[in-house]
């Protein structure tokens, strides 16, 4: 039974670590990034990189990535999503663009495989991230097995959430991204500086896209691809939950995670993801605006 | 002459220029391999008008049209799968899919009845007309029931986006699951032709062709009248402001769920025209990449333009081809489509429908621009 | 003089252009040796190199464009079974030739396509038995990716582990191109197996054997037995994960010939990577085009017709040995290989069939050398 | 002292504002009048940058403003009580006030004078801000102008759909806002007998310029009538 | 003369919050009654229960002796209830003109709109409400694109064309010059007769050009109810709303 409820734990950990990061640009900026699973995808390239020629490990790579995919998102926020505030359809088809470049560029090696120049650890191929020794052996607590990598996801996702939520809800930034967020004219006009919070918060959200980037790297290939199938199970966490909600965000996440879990124990994977596309559908029906939405008159 | 004349004659030489194009091209183009590819760009077309009448004119993002794409194909492919002579091969009396033997448990009945639990659902695509008929009822049903629910529980804007979403992901995952009556990951390929009156319209034939080219022609006059009625206009009007309507007595949702099912059975009549022209159905047409990919083609052509919707389809595919065809940029060619869809989304907001629309605004303004200066700014007159 | 043309599809860009640039890359060296010793009877080889961009719809435009268009007698490519499949009706109702170079599940008997991977007897007959017999495991947990391939290796699998012996605990699947691997994991380690075979195919197998490990299972154990995962993807998952696991395949790039590091050096050389990796359907990317260049040099001319007459037979001494094209359904005599990998990613060649096996696609429905089902005038429908 | 000259200010392709030539005297209240439509709103936005472009020279005490972004023309004493109020519908009363006081710079408080001028605000500090009625609204937009510490005041049509009580407290507070703290007030309004008591100078709009300015007292009838009537 | 709108002890309750509390009043057939209160008294949410928009938790509406209480909201309009907002709503993206064509709306079904055209009968009725409005300058215009106050006209306009038999108006002259103010009293009183007119307003001048009966709301409740001049002089009144009293 606790091994199930770790199983559900580890996924809903993993979706929320993804949807973090959207629940801050999409929730609280409006701006449907469906290049996030491409910052995650840098994220986890930048963890292979450092490893290579840097020979750093998991922990270094950490912080390293979240200022690389931050800076990817500044400088995306500033050459187009800062067109598109307010347009939230085409801020997905302008993402859905970008990640197609994003993913080429990686794959061409930015070019340079035009000229024959080869950077080890770029490229289309399968890459992957070194983890401490440490973190891939299972040890036991008082009887009951722990594997220590997925419960290291665990407790960083958590850290990010708590941070986040502190910085949403307890600072003066928090209030005035959340004032953009419903009206950025009247914000700009109480003297908030729309454009510079707007890309702060785009690329910290960026950000914590590389940071799950890194993590998911620990277990899974790394390749130019491997962001675009994230996304979406990400957009599903964060509008069942209720878009700009990040209790909603959270609780979305576990729920779909432990059904998951569940479903997959019982019967197979196959028909959990099933029984989890279902249950998004009937909740969406169920409460059109998520589980979390603010009510307006 | 106005301005709303002029974008209306406008609107009406465009329309005629591609009926034109569209029915006069097998006259030039000789090569029927370029003819086959069209045809299925003019199938992606029917997908940018089923996307804009949803999108454009309802204001409902679809992002799962692949799902009803998909199940028209299916449903006709499942016909004429029946017909392929492989079928007919496995020594029994009614064809058996091939595929469907070696999914079988061995021993197993080589029976299209009883081959496998829920082979039976393939004996009335016997009849290749069902399959062709069910190939638009099926999505039809399917986006009535669906939209029912969405528009009447009042899911609105990206939330339809999502569900929609979600449900091609659903289906999808069960056509790949149900492998022994779908062929799972493969689809149905191996297909027969379709057959009309003993003639066999082979994929690469002029006449395979004006299946397409009339069916565009026929779907695009057909929307362009539906939008120009009172529903359209009405449809539109939710679009802005749904409550607003339902304080003018129109029950919205009917509306909508009307639109969106109309959009969903030219989506599946597309499919079907698709394994005719492709000859094989996979599960990769409910991909969330093509659906998206359908949208962006909209985008493209002018997401509010039912013409402009067609031609940003048939443009992108014939771009995408040929830049992938030429030496240089064959593996550079997906890093210009993702700038291009970029660049368009930033620059060309209403595509290149919007693009027509203000040159001819542009050529209007300098004949008579006092007049629409006023109409502009003017309070009531005294 | 002159030219001949060829196709050369594979997926250049999206998801398997991972593995399928390689097998591209592969196919081109094969021509360009080709070319410099002078060509097909005098003939250079003229690769038009398409990208099916990992999308069957693609692939099927981009056949049509190959065959229709520019009328190539031959085209070389794809890896997945839905891309064959998407070009299938192409080549048949156009009648052109289609060479492809990947292990697949069979059930595929057409005059229009020679296949020089390898098919389910040639990776389980020796596999079965010998995890059996040799390893002493007897429990298999059978795991794959929700597709036909994984499906029909387990239905062959299941009749083998029967007829040795052995018994079968389970067969799970899961979605293709899924990555988490938890609760699967965490059903093998309580089903009480005390081996897997595994036929999960692409990035997810990354993701399996990485599970695998955290989870505390160890391959000295309960040993994975794959009859996918290749050298690509021991590199991708970092070689630490497989030590000590098994897979069968005709070849590794382990093989140890002269024939072979020649041909590991030479590809190496050619894509500019000193660390490129080499695997079977690499190797049968290359060895298809000899093979096809063999049969126009004997039908004497490059029409698919004569081009099918010709390769019937066809013998080559390819980097994993002899390889001979079986006249009666045109798929590969190839020599089956057990390697056990290790730390530094390449495997060991642990047990090999002393002679290259007949290829038999039907296998699974009670094909015998004796009694085979695929035969020259196509497949025997009478027999299933 | 706010003002504008020579400024065209437009709505992506359409030209809202023509040649608009005003000046603000510092400390007064500076009535806006005009039909509807003629540009009222859109002269009040474009001076603190909310159209979506403008040219011409717009300056404050002497500095000119006209190039640089909105929060910084806010933070240079600019606050702007919306028509149509704008109040963000999920942050509490508190939290909507206290949104001005980014212009302010410093900790920010609510202000001491929102207390005396409007109880029930202070009553409801925790009430979302989205169910206020219309007049509560109102109420709110004017204090959260307040929390900017401003040195002129924007306010459009502040009585648009205010209970008559309330009404006559608005224009107290106006009033006193610029008599007792000095504001400078630019101040839509179409009532024209308040405008006439409050203003020291007003300014008539038509076609989206100024038409007539001038203090106060030469706001004739006859103005009026041509400007304002139908 | 018989009772148009029937309003009976409604009341809804926003989680404990009671906007509209046990309110009853009957309006009769081409009366045109003014509804008074203080902001936050529930009128804006007395319209709302009345024309479906938020359901009420208890009482009843009728409508010409038909209960319609909770239907849906487009059911509440075919059966003649027309309403303008407080914050105009008009279809922004349609020309003025196509907005007037949607009004026109005496066949609610899908299919039997699809057709071209419209009856001769609806386009002179479209003609009468652009002479009516003015609104004839702007005829090609997006209805975005309109000012403040020409939407509230345009809004104004869709009512009459959509010939509701009760029409609910919700501060019609907000943010109109004192003349524009004028001629949109005019129109009113020009309906009145043919149409039962619920007004909400708090423009007082206004009021009393147009005023008959008058109903005063506060918190929720009816406070007071009789001919403008006798309301006018209600202490009630006076302390509530109009006088120099307290916010509330
Ligand atoms: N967002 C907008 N986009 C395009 N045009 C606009 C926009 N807002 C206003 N306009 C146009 O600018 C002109 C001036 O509008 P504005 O709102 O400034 O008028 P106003 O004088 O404030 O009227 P009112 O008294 O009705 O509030 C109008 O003709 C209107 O059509
Ligand atoms: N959905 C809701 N949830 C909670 N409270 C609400 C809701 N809707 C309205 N209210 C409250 O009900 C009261 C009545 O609001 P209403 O808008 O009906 O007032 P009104 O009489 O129209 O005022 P005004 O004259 O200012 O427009 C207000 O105090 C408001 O805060
Ligand atoms: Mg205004
Ligand atoms: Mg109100």
């Amino acid at each position: 039974m606790s091994e199930i409820l770790f199983i559900g734990l580890s996924l809903s950990s993993i979706l929320l670590l993804i949807a973090l990061g959207l629940s801050i640009t999409y929730g609280a900026m409006g701006v449907i990034n469906m290049a996030h699973g491409e910052l995650v995808m840098i994220g986890a390239y930048t963890a292979v990189l450092s490893g290579i020629y840097l020979n750093l490990n998991l922990f270094f790579a950490l912080p390293l990535a979240f200022v690389v995919s931050a800076l990817v998102g500044l400088g995306l926020e500033k050459l187009v999503i800062r067109r598109l505030y307010g347009r939230i359809i085409d801020t997905l088809l302008a993402t859905w663009g970008v990640a197609i470049i994003l993913q080429q560029l990686i794959r061409l090696e930015f070019g340079l495989s035009f000229f024959g120049i080869h950077i080890e650890g770029l490229g289309p191929g399968l890459q992957n991230m070194d983890v401490p020794a440490f973190l891939t052996q299972p040890f036991e607590i008082a009887g009951i097995p722990i594997q220590p990598y997925r419960s290291f996801i665990i407790v960083v996702t958590l850290l990010l959430t708590l941070l986040t939520w502190f910085l949403m809800y307890r600072t003066s930034i928090g209030t005035q991204v959340r004032a953009i967020m419903r009206n950025p004219q009247i914000a700009a006009a109480c003297g908030i500086d729309v454009r510079r919070v707007s890309a702060f918060t785009f690329a910290y959200g960026s950000g914590l896209a590389g940071i799950a980037g890194v993590l998911l790297a620990g277990f899974k290939t790394v390749m130019p691809d491997m962001g675009a199938s994230t996304v979406v199970d990400g957009f599903l966490v964060v509008v069942v939950g209720g878009v700009g909600s990040l209790l909603g965000t959270v609780l979305a996440s576990a729920l779909l995670g432990q059904i998951n879990g569940v479903f997959a124990i019982l019967t197979n994977d196959i028909l959990a993801r099933a029984v989890v596309f279902g249950v998004v559908i009937a909740i969406i029906l169920w409460r059109p605006r998520g589980l979390f939405a603010f009510k307006s008159r | 002459m106005t301005r709303t004349k002029l974008f209306k004659y406008g609107d009406w030489g465009i329309y005629i220029l591609f009926i034109v194009i569209v029915l006069g091209l097998p006259l030039v183009m000789t090569d029927v391999f370029w003819l086959n590819r069209i045809a299925k760009y003019l199938v992606y077309g029917m997908l940018g008008i089923a996307i804009a009448l949803s999108w454009g004119y309802a204001g409902i993002l679809n992002l799962g049209q692949g799902l009803f794409f998909g199940l028209g194909a299916y449903m006709v492919a499942m016909s004429l799968k029946l017909q392929s002579y492989t079928s007919l091969q496995q020594g029994s009396d009614t064809p058996v899919p091939d595929f469907m033997l070696w999914n079988a448990e061995p021993g197993a009945p080589t029976e299209l009845c009883c081959i496998t639990s829920g082979s039976w659902l393939w004996l009335p695509f016997q009849a290749q007309w069902f399959g062709m008929v069910m190939a638009i009822v099926l999505p039809v049903i399917l986006a009535l029931v669906l939209s029912s629910a969405i528009f009447r529980l009042r899911v609105s804007g990206v939330y339809v986006a999502i569900i929609t979403l979600a449900l091609v992901l659903l289906v999808r995952l069960l056509i790949i699951d149900a492998q022994p009556i779908t062929n799972g990951f493969n689809g149905l390929t191996d297909l027969g032709w379709l057959t009309i009156g003993g003639f066999e319209f082979d994929p690469y034939l002029v006449s395979t062709y004006y299946i397409v080219a009339v069916s565009i022609c026929v779907v695009l006059l057909a929307t362009r009248w539906l939008v120009s009625t009172r529903a359209g206009l009405i449809l539109q009007s939710t679009r802005d402001d749904p409550n607003r309507s339902r304080y003018l007595g129109y029950d919205v949702a009917a509306y909508q769920v009307f639109f969106f099912t109309v959009s969903a059975g030219i989506a599946g009549f597309a499919g079907m025209l698709y394994v005719i022209a492709a000859e094989f159905a996979s599960p990769s047409f409910l991909d969330i990449t093509f659906s998206i990919s359908m949208v962006v083609w909209a985008a493209v052509g002018g997401r509010s333009s039912l013409i402009g919707a067609a031609i940003g389809a048939i443009l992108i595919n014939t771009i995408e081809a040929t830049a992938s065809e030429t030496e240089m940029f064959r593996e550079a060619w997906k890093l210009i489509i993702g700038v291009i869809f970029v660049a368009v989304v930033l620059y060309m907001p209403r595509g290149l429908a919007g693009l027509a629309r203000d040159a001819v605004g542009l050529f209007a303004q300098t004949r008579d621009s006092g007049k629409t200066r006023t109409a502009r700014s003017g309070a009531p007159a005294e | 003089a002159g030219e001949i043309e060829v196709g050369v599809l594979f997926s250049q860009t999206g998801g398997l252009s991972i593995v399928e640039k390689s097998l591209a890359d592969a196919t081109l060296m094969a021509i360009d040796e080709i070319n410099a010793t002078g060509g097909v009877n005098g003939m250079m080889i003229k690769p038009i190199v398409e990208d099916g961009a990992s999308d069957p719809k693609t692939y099927n435009e981009k056949a049509s464009k190959l065959v229709i268009r520019d009328r190539v007698p031959t085209v070389f490519g794809s890896y997945t079974s839905a891309s064959r499949k998407a070009v299938l009706p192409v080549f048949e109702k156009r009648n052109s030739m289609y060479f492809y170079p990947t292990y697949y599940e069979g059930f595929e008997c057409s005059k229009n396509v020679v296949y020089t991977g390898a098919v389910p007897n040639q990776q389980l007959s020796n596999f079965i038995p010998w995890i059996i017999n040799t390893l002493g495991k007897k429990k298999f947990f059978i795991v794959g990716s929700n597709y036909i391939y994984p499906r029909e290796m387990a239905k062959v699998s299941k009749i083998l582990i029967e007829q040795n012996g052995g018994e079968y605990v389970a067969d799970e699947y899961l979605e293709l191109g899924h990555s988490e691997w938890g609760a699967m994991v965490s059903k093998i380690k309580d089903s009480g197996c005390d081996v897997v075979l595994s036929n999960v195919v692409g990035d997810s197998v990354v993701a399996f054997y990485r599970e695998f490990k955290n989870q505390g299972l160890t391959h000295d154990v309960l040993p994975i037995c794959a009859t996918v995962t290749s050298e690509i993807e021991i590199a991708a998952m970092g070689a630490d994960f497989a030590v000590g696991s098994y897979t069968s395949f005709p070849y590794f790039q382990a093989i140890d010939t002269p024939e072979n590091k020649a041909f590991i050096e030479r590809y190496r050389a050619f894509v500019g990577d000193p660390k490129a990796v080499t695997h079977h359907a690499l190797e049968s990317s290359y060895f298809q085009v000899f093979l096809w260049k063999q049969a126009v040099e004997k039908a004497g001319e490059a029409t698919p017709d004569a081009i099918r007459e010709g390769i019937k037979g066809q013998t080559f001494d390819a980097p994993n040995g002899k390889v001979t094209v079986d006249p009666d359904n045109l798929h590969t005599y190839l020599t089956p290989r057990i390697a056990q990998w290790g730390a530094d990613g390449q495997g060991t060649i642990v047990e090999a069939y002393p002679e290259p096996v007949r290829p038999m696609p039907y296998v699974a429905y009670g094909e015998t050398p004796d009694n085979l089902f695929c035969t020259a005038q196509g497949l025997d429908s009478s027999k299933l | 002292m706010l003002s504008l000259s020579n400024v065209d200010s437009f709505y992506g392709r359409s030209q809202a504002l023509h040649d608009m030539t005003v000046t603000a005297p510092k400390g007064e209240i500076l009535a806006i009048l005009g039909r509807n439509g003629v540009g009222k709103t859109t002269l009040l936005r474009t001076i603190l940058g909310l159209t979506d472009r403008s040219e011409g020279v717009i300056s404050l005490d002497g500095e000119e403003i006209s190039a640089r972004p909105t929060h910084e023309r806010a933070r240079a004493g600019i606050a702007y009580v919306p028509q149509g109020r704008m109040i963000i519908p999920d942050f509490t009363i508190r939290d909507n006030i206290l949104m001005g006081g980014f212009a302010a710079g410093g900790p920010r408080r609510i202000p001491d004078i929102v207390p005396e001028l409007f109880p029930y605000l202070m009553d409801n500090l925790d009430r979302p801000g989205g169910v206020l009625s219309g007049g509560q609204q109102q109420q709110l937009a004017i204090a959260r102008a307040l929390a900017c510490k401003p040195a002129v005041l924007l306010m459009d049509e502040p009585t648009e759909g205010i209970q008559p009580n309330i009404v006559e407290q608005i224009e107290e507070i106006i009033i006193r806002l610029n008599r007792e703290l000095g504001l400078t007030i630019l101040l839509v309004e179409q009532n024209v007998t308040f405008a006439r008591r409050a203003a020291g100078s007003f300014v008539m709009v038509e076609h989206g310029t100024a038409v007539e300015t001038g203090r106060i007292d030469l706001l004739s009838d006859d103005m009026v009538a041509k400007h304002m009537a139908i | 003369m018989a009772a148009a709108l029937t309003i009976d002890g409604l009341e809804v309750d926003f989680g404990g919050f009671k906007a509209v509390d046990g309110m009853t009043t009957v309006i009769d057939e081409g009366e045109l009654r003014v509804v008074l209160g203080p902001n936050g008294a529930g009128k804006t949410t007395l319209m709302d229960l009345v024309s479906g928009k938020t359901p009420s938790t208890a009482g009843e509406v009728r409508l010409f002796g038909k209960e319609i209480t909770n239907w849906p909201e487009h059911q509440i309009a075919r059966a003649g209830v027309g309403r303008k907002f407080q914050i105009p709503s008009v279809f922004r993206d349609l020309t003025v003109r196509d907005n007037l064509n949607v009004a026109v709306s005496h066949e609610p079904r899908v299919f039997r709109n699809l057709r071209l055209g419209m009856a001769a009968a609806d386009r002179s009725r479209i003609d009468e409400v652009i002479a009516l409005t003015g609104l004839e300058p702007v005829l090609d215009t997006i209805a975005g694109d309109l000012s403040h106050g020409q939407m509230q006209w345009l809004e104004l306009g869709m009512l009459i064309t959509q010939q509701a038999r009760v029409i609910l108006l919700d501060e019609p002259t907000a943010g109109m010059t004192q003349a524009e103010t004028a001629k949109t009293a005019d129109i009113i009183l020009r309906l009145k007769g043919a149409h039962t007119i619920l007004v909400v307003e708090h423009d007082m001048a206004f009021v009393r050009k147009i005023a008959e009966r008058v109903t005063v709301m506060h918190m929720g409740k009816l406070l007071a109810e009789g001919p403008m001049a006798r309301i006018e002089q209600d202490p009630a009144v006076r302390e509530a709303y109009l006088g120099s009293g307290g916010v509330h």
